[in-house]
């Protein structure tokens, strides 16, 4: 998640979700956690029990978070940010912070550049015809020795306390009220229960999920959220965190293993197509402490990468080939996104488009567009186990799909597939732990594991090209491939190639043994960078070692009695369950509170109910900063140049505003929305405004379906069984709507019918004077399944993406509403 | 057939009035069986006689249908006959001399006496109420449709209405065995006329005038036919 | 014939009648009074771990199938509950997971390949060997004609921008490390999967 | 299947049966009891869900009505249903009461009461009130005789079906599926006792948040039930989409099954044993021509052969006499 990494190291969960029975308040924002996470919402429930601890929910919509939240407000989609750069703001100046924990394990005494600045809703170095930044101002100030200059007296008017003050002293109460559409008077009782958890032994937890990713400016608001619980000394204690609840049951696993356009596995990188030289790579990428003794524990970037290359191509990645370095393809663009990639299949760009268990049809942005998009490839291959609407975009479903198969060339290839009850292997959840599951019964008919089809295509490439010859076919036909059975590996195998093993026998310092030529690795710090080891996936070093599968080990017990559960799966990274948990004690090693006991320093070393993630031998008096994976061991409300807007999080309104202009910067329209954000002009045609499409729309899920997957389970069907929107009493009266009319919901990009569900729930919000409606539309039901078939949600969606993740806007939008 | 009764005695009820009665009487013994079994566990063995419980469960509801339609034409017949006349009452004050068979001590009636009404009466009042909360019940017709206080008022109704019947129909049955001569004249259609002089004195004053109207008449055609024959 | 019924003969009915009925009365109706719970479904199942495949909560799950692994018998799933060792979900399962069942044994699982041919309108059922030699033609020829050693500046790229690939997000880590192990070895740089929508 | 019936001498109530259960060797049953605790309740609907998958149901796919309830009622194939109600009280404060609805296993249950197939309805030792279909005759009187509105009549087979408090799963030691798969702990299983204790302690718990009303709701009208809720707001039953306030077995139930059922069914049998008495102690009314004194049996005889005028003659002079 983008916004984690740039303040605290790691893009992860930081806590999990046992652990939020901690808390001692639950803010679930940006996010609907009881109903799109019943389960892990359970341990919210557990802390109003168990330590009497509130919830509040802050939704555009009274959900079913809301039902059993013990404080209920309703806020205008996407100006989070206003309300959270309220929230600091209030911290500030009325000193309700944690005043040791900040100071220690933060930021706010480092010094920034004379250069940096901000001005009418830019930062410093902006390039309006490209919508980028020259980041270069966004950075410290360094003495001699390299390292980031400080003030701990936080007097300094360039320290990142007194700029982060500045920067939110234009988020007043009356801001808050006049952007977010919140009473004064709720805001200020909301900031006053959060307010109270700056003390030592007191912590909010925050649950958010994509109601804050999915917005021009999502990476900026998860920024300004994990801000705010840094403020509150509320990172890496028991029942804190900032808690990134994760979409699918294996998108975590997916990401760490960097199946994403500009990732390799383990967060490592893909170079740019300017890295041509190797050790620049590198050098780029092992970075280095910016303040004395901390562990900047990327710097040992190399042994993760050489470690990647030798589990890929074995032999044949040497030091002297730079371990095949020019073999991995290099990005010209940062990112390869999904809205690019459209973009470019659009213009007949791409021949061939793979979906693994993915329906971008229904998923996409700007269904219409996706839809015309697909039809220009030469060649399209969808493995699925389910008949979804992607495999069949070129069929003709009346209104819902309205085609003309004749017209499209695409050849589509439909693969059945396995589900995970008829497999093997491990998924990662939320909170990082990699659970082993097992194959219950045989696929239906001919459906094959994904490996296996996988594995079939590339040996018939490899036999081409062996035969054929072909355009640079070396990477390909030196792939490792030493599994038993070629055709379809077995996951055992591959789960052990991705722990890692040694190639030769390894020696610690003293030249004694530590893993014999052959053997598994226990844990990342076994790894070299001389190609001794090899290792597919760096943080998942420890997840199978010669002690066995440790993914599959199923000892509940949790003798600290706070659900640490160590001996249950195992976590990335080393087993750790609670990221950055030597924050959960003071400076001085003692826990805050009898209450937040994690790890401690008991005299030796750090131990505790959790495994340390930290130095286990670093004693407090060397003073190294809790936050291993940044530079400067401490957490950021700087940004430096690690964000594209800019290194504090600014509210800029969605590409679809129900107002005129951003009420933050009323006089610069270069600032109403994120002036970083890439939109591409054909897509910029595809928005509308709020004269024609007057009302702020936003998507969701329902607790009773899961994306377009339980639309073909009858179960969830029953449930939930066709398509609806949410409208409240207000609008609906004005528009004459009653519930169960169908109506009709239409965006510049197309329309959509469905049900009115006609609510109490969602009511008018008053913005800068005006009345704003907010319309709610489920994502779920498409053309096929066994639920009633309904309209795919995204015909409606702007093509428009998060400037740091391209992740779309689907939370703000603009639609109108009429009676049909 | 020489010994053949067809003309002995007084015609009490034709042919139609016989298999009406017979038709209700059937059905209402299957009702009675029927409805009871489901009434009380006492009585549950009796949907034995209908297959089991569930066809007695199917079976009662279309029973009382037939029986009520069929009840409707002997209700309508038999109105006249069972309007409530003086000798009535006198009949009832009296009603323990017809208990203790002193029926020469009871004033005259007329085709129906008294207890014969009250049945009359008693059946064309509980008939439609079964009837009606018999269809409000009916599974799985009507009662899926109906108001619970509807489907509770009409269980009672029914059950009470049934009860009354019931009782209604234990008397109308023993004093078919008690008075005898009844139950012929019910299978049969005829009584003689000494039955019909000692129970319904009226009734038989009016055959024997009917009869004697029409013996006369026949008289008279004859000496009308026996003068034909004598003139050329 | 005219049935003359006697009142004796009328008696002894009666009485047949009720000996009948009183007879069934006195426990000639047997089982009438007995209970029978459901006969509990998962005696014999054979029970495996498995992790609910929706949600990232991760819950741990009960698949109950009938076969017991002998090699006459085929496995077939028939319920799913919670697991109620699992530390987060403890036997709990949302309404997703509790249908899960419905999911495996969709109507609409794929069970062979198909194509749709250039502007056909229906699928047609190939075998495996034909699909994925067709597909790996297809990739093979796009590879060739269009795979970019260097970009517009001289650097060396080695990449392949014209076909694109989405990765599943349930799948296992097994399955995702092997497909970026080979998607991008093929030099692909349009690889995306389900974090982002 | 007979390997699965229930000891008899679990079986404390059946219905339509004059046998009584076995009384002895009881003790060792516990009352069980289902707690639905609607304030920690999202109404995820995974109860709804687990129920029909445990009991192989599944309802019609049908449609959205405008509300997020759905299925619209109970069914033969949809045993409990959450319903939400969008409350706005005095002050104007929203809440969404959402309440699951199914069988609340009565200790004096109504259609157990009005059920006329012997074992049908059982009433188990530890408190389930079970529907056994295949005794069931499907005459719909448990519908007429539950308080709560819940059996509910297939289609398909004629017979009654409703929650069965999963009985098979607690027979073998399980909690019901729904309770199981609550992902917040809303619903709970276990001792009627314990639930009791569970539900006070709940209760003390949402008066200190300011639920001044909250309450357990176990309606002594039908004796208690072994489905009980913890409501918030326990003094208005009937926001929660129409909680009766204070449920019972109707009267005219009362009327139709209670003492009148045997005193109807004795009075029928006595007056058939009235008549037979009259009969032996007073005789029948013979015939006039069986009369037991021969010369009036004669005169009947003769007026048999006599022609209507002589009759008519006889009766005048019978008359002037």
């Amino acid at each position: 998640m983008a916004g984690l990494a740039p303040t605290y190291g790691r893009g992860a969960m930081t806590n999990h979700w046992v652990d939020i029975s901690n808390a001692n308040l639950v803010l679930s924002m940006g996010g609907n956690s009881a109903e799109a996470h019943p389960v892990g919402f359970r341990w919210v429930m557990e802390a109003k029990e168990k330590n009497n601890a509130k919830l509040i929910s802050i939704d555009p919509r009274y959900t079913r978070t809301g039902a059993v939240a013990d404080y209920e407000v309703n806020i205008r989609t996407g100006t989070d940010i206003v309300f959270l750069g309220g929230l600091i703001n209030f911290l500030l100046e009325t000193d309700q912070i944690q005043h040791e924990y900040v100071r220690a394990y933060t930021d706010v005494s480092l010094i920034v550049k004379e250069e940096f600045g901000f001005h009418d809703g830019l930062f410093t170095g902006y390039n309006p015809d490209e919508n980028t930044y020259d980041k270069s101002s966004w950075s410290y100030e360094f003495d001699d020795q390299g390292y980031v200059k400080r003030d701990d007296t936080l007097q300094h008017p360039r320290c990142v306390y007194q700029l982060m003050r500045q920067h939110y002293s234009r988020y007043t109460i009356d801001m808050v009220e006049n952007v977010c559409g919140i009473p004064s008077q709720n805001v200020q009782e909301v900031w006053n229960m959060i307010a109270e958890t700056a003390v030592p032994d007191k912590t909010m937890t925050i649950l958010y999920a994509l109601g804050w990713t999915q917005h021009s400016i999502g990476a900026q608001i998860i920024r300004t959220g994990a801000m705010v619980q840094l403020l509150l000394g509320n990172t890496g204690l028991p029942g804190g965190g900032v808690n990134a609840l994760r979409g699918h049951s294996n998108i975590q696993g997916l990401t760490d293993l960097g199946l994403l356009s500009n990732l390799l596995p383990g967060y490592m990188r893909l170079p740019s197509a300017e890295e041509q030289d190797y050790q620049g790579y590198i050098k780029k990428r092992a970075k280095q402490p910016l303040l004395p003794g901390e562990v900047s524990y990327w710097k040992f970037y190399e042994r993760f990468h050489v470690s990647l290359m030798k589990a890929w191509y074995g032999d044949a990645a040497q030091a002297d080939n730079n371990w095949c370095y020019d073999w991995l393809p290099k990005l010209t663009e940062p990112l390869y996104d999904v809205i690019y990639t459209f973009e470019r299949m659009h213009k007949g760009k791409l021949t061939g488009y793979f979906c693994q268990g993915f329906n971008p049809l229904a998923s996409f942005p700007d269904k219409n567009k996706t839809s015309e998009a697909l039809a220009k490839l030469k060649y399209l291959v969808v493995m699925d186990p389910l008949a979804v609407e992607t495999a069949e975009f070129w069929k003709n479903y009346g209104e819902l799909n309205d085609v003309d198969s004749s017209q499209i060339q695409t050849e589509v290839f439909r693969l059945p597939t396995t589900c995970f009850a008829e497999d093997d292997g491990s998924i990662v959840n939320s909170a990082r732990w990699l659970q082993w599951h097992w194959k219950a019964a045989p696929p239906p008919g001919e459906a094959r594991p994904d490996v296996s089809i996988m594995a079939g295509l590339l040996h018939r490439l490899q036999r081409m090209y062996r035969e054929e010859g072909g355009a640079f076919p070396d990477p390909i036909l030196n792939l490792t491939w030493q599994y038993s059975n070629p055709e379809d590996p077995g996951a055992e195998e591959l789960a052990m190639e991705y722990n890692g093993r040694a190639l030769t026998d390894i020696y610690d310092s003293n030249r004694n043994i530590r893993r014999r030529k052959g053997e598994l690795l226990d844990d990342f710090g076994m790894l070299q960078a001389d190609g001794s080891t090899s290792c597919g996936c760096w943080i998942y070093a420890g997840a199978w070692t010669e002690d066995g599968n440790q993914m599959a080990r199923r000892d509940n017990a949790d003798p600290f009695g706070i659900g640490m559960t160590l001996g249950w799966a195992w976590a990335w990274p080393m087993n750790r369950r609670i990221l950055y948990n030597r924050a959960a004690a003071r400076p001085d090693g003692t826990p805050w509170g009898p209450e937040k006991r994690l790890v401690w320093w008991n005299g030796h070393r750090w131990v505790g109910a959790d495994i340390p993630d930290f130095p286990d031998a670093s004693p407090p008096s060397a003073g190294v900063g809790p936050f291993i994976m940044n530079q400067e061991g401490v957490g950021h409300f700087f940004g430096g140049s690690m964000m594209m807007e800019g290194p504090f999080p600014e509210h800029y309104e969605p590409f679809e505003s129900p107002i005129v202009g951003n009420p933050l910067h009323p006089n610069n329209p270069q600032a109403v929305n994120n002036p970083a954000a890439r939109v591409f002009p054909d897509d910029r045609a595809r928005f509308g405004t709020a004269k024609e499409f007057p009302y702020a729309a936003t998507t969701y899920r329902l607790t009773e379906h899961f994306h377009f997957w339980t639309t073909h389970a009858k179960l969830n069907s029953i449930m939930q069984p066709q398509k609806f929107v949410e409208i409240g009493e207000s609008l609906a009266n004005e528009l004459g709507i009653k519930e169960g009319n169908k109506v009709r919901v239409s965006s510049k990009r197309g329309y959509i019918e469905a049900v009115a569900v006609v609510t109490k729930r969602i009511k008018p919000l008053q913005i800068t004077g005006q009345t704003v409606h907010q319309v709610g539309i489920p994502i779920h039901w498409g053309f096929k399944g066994v639920a009633k078939h309904g309209f795919l949600t995204n015909t409606l969606t702007p093509a428009v993406g998060d400037a740091n993740t391209q992740t779309p806007e689907f939370k703000s939008f603009l639609v109108n509403v009429e009676k049909i | 057939m020489s010994h053949s009764n067809r003309e002995r005695g007084i015609l009490r009820y034709d042919w139609w009035s016989r298999v009406n009665h017979w038709l209700i009487a059937f059905s209402f013994v299957m009702l009675v069986l029927s409805g009871l079994a489901i009434f009380h566990p006492y009585f549950w063995s009796f949907t034995g006689l209908f297959g089991g419980p569930i066809p007695t469960r199917i079976i009662h509801p279309f029973i009382g249908v037939f029986m009520a339609f069929f009840f409707l034409i002997m209700a309508v017949r038999f109105f006249k006959v069972s309007l409530i006349k003086r000798y009535d009452i006198q009949w009832v004050k009296q009603i323990g001399d017809v208990l203790s068979n002193r029926d020469e001590r009871l004033p005259p009636v007329g085709k129906n006496n008294a207890g014969q009404k009250m049945v009359y009466w008693l059946m064309v009042t509980s008939v439609p109420l079964l009837l009606i909360s018999g269809i409000v019940i009916w599974q799985p017709y009507f009662a899926p449709a109906m108001p619970r206080l509807w489907l509770r008022v009409a269980a009672v109704v029914h059950a009470y209405a049934a009860f009354a019947a019931i009782i209604t129909l234990i008397i109308h049955i023993y004093s078919a065995i008690w008075v005898k001569g009844s139950i012929r004249a019910m299978v049969q259609g005829r009584v003689s006329k000494a039955w019909a002089k000692h129970h319904h004195n009226l009734w038989y004053e009016e055959e024997m005038e009917k009869q004697r109207r029409v013996e006369d008449a026949a008289k008279r055609e004859e000496t009308a036919g026996q003068q034909r024959q004598q003139t050329p | 014939m005219t049935l003359q019924v006697t009142r004796r003969q009328f008696f002894k009915l009666g009485a047949a009648g009720m000996a009948t009925s009183s007879m069934a009365m006195m426990g000639f109706a047997p089982d009438a009074a007995q209970a029978s719970i459901r006969h509990f479904k998962l005696t014999g199942a054979k029970i495996t771990r498995n992790i609910c495949t929706y949600c990232s909560v991760g819950c741990g799950m009960l698949l109950y199938s009938r076969g017991d692994g002998s090699i006459n018998s085929t496995d077939d799933i028939y319920h799913v509950e919670g697991d109620p060792d699992h530390p987060v979900s403890r036997g709990s399962l949302c309404p997703k997971g509790a249908g899960v069942l419905d999911f495996i044994k969709s109507e609409s699982r794929l069970s062979h390949p198909e194509v749709r041919e250039p502007g056909s309108s229906e699928w047609k059922r190939i075998s495996w060997d034909d699909a994925l030699d067709r597909i790996a033609r297809h990739m093979k020829d796009d590879r060739d004609a269009n795979f970019e050693t260097h970009d517009e500046n001289g650097n060396l790229v080695n990449r392949w921008l014209s076909t694109g690939f989405l990765a599943a997000s349930a799948t296992t880590n097994e399955t995702a490390y092997l497909t970026h192990k080979i998607v991008r070895n093929l030099g692909i740089l349009s690889f995306d999967n389900q974090a982002r929508v | 299947m007979r390997g699965d019936q229930i000891n008899l001498q679990n079986i404390i109530a059946r219905s339509a049966s004059m046998a009584p259960s076995p009384q002895e060797r009881s003790g060792g049953v516990e009352k069980v009891a289902k707690l639905i605790d609607v304030s920690k309740c999202i109404g995820c609907k995974a109860c709804q869900v687990a129920c029909s998958e445990w009991n192989d149901l599944r309802d019609d796919v049908g449609e959205c009505y405008g509300v997020y309830t759905n299925p619209m009622d109970l069914s033969p194939n949809t045993f409990q249903l959450m319903r939400f109600n969008e409350y706005e009280d005095e002050q104007g404060n929203l809440e969404w009461l959402i309440r699951k609805d199914n069988c609340m296993h009565c200790a004096e249950p109504g259609c157990l009461k009005a059920c006329p197939a012997p074992g049908a309805i059982v009433q188990y030792a530890n408190g389930i009130v079970d529907f056994n279909e295949e005794h069931c005759i499907g005459c719909g009187y448990c519908v007429a005789g539950c308080p709560f509105n819940i059996p509910r009549i297939s289609k398909k087979d004629a017979k009654a079906y409703k929650c069965t408090l999963c009985s098979d799963r607690v027979y073998h030691g399980l909690e019901p599926a729904c309770a199981k798969t609550c992902p917040t702990g809303a619903i709970m299983f276990g001792t009627k006792e314990d639930m009791l204790e569970q539900g006070a302690m709940r209760t003390d718990y949402l008066k200190d948040r300011g639920y001044k009303n909250a309450g357990i709701y176990d309606p002594a009208g039908v004796g208690g039930t072994h489905v009980i809720y913890v409501l918030q707001h326990a003094d208005k039953p009937e926001i929660y989409n129409n909680l009766p306030s204070d449920p019972r077995i109707s009267p005219l139930t009362e009327a139709w099954k209670g003492v009148t059922k045997p005193l109807m069914s004795a009075v029928i049998g006595l007056s058939a044993l009235a008549g037979f008495f009259h009969y032996a102690i007073k005789g029948p009314k013979e015939e006039p021509e069986d009369d037991p004194d021969p010369e009036k049996a004669d005169a009947d005889r003769a007026l048999d052969e006599k022609s209507p005028t002589q009759a008519l003659q006889d009766a005048d002079e019978e008359g002037r006499e």
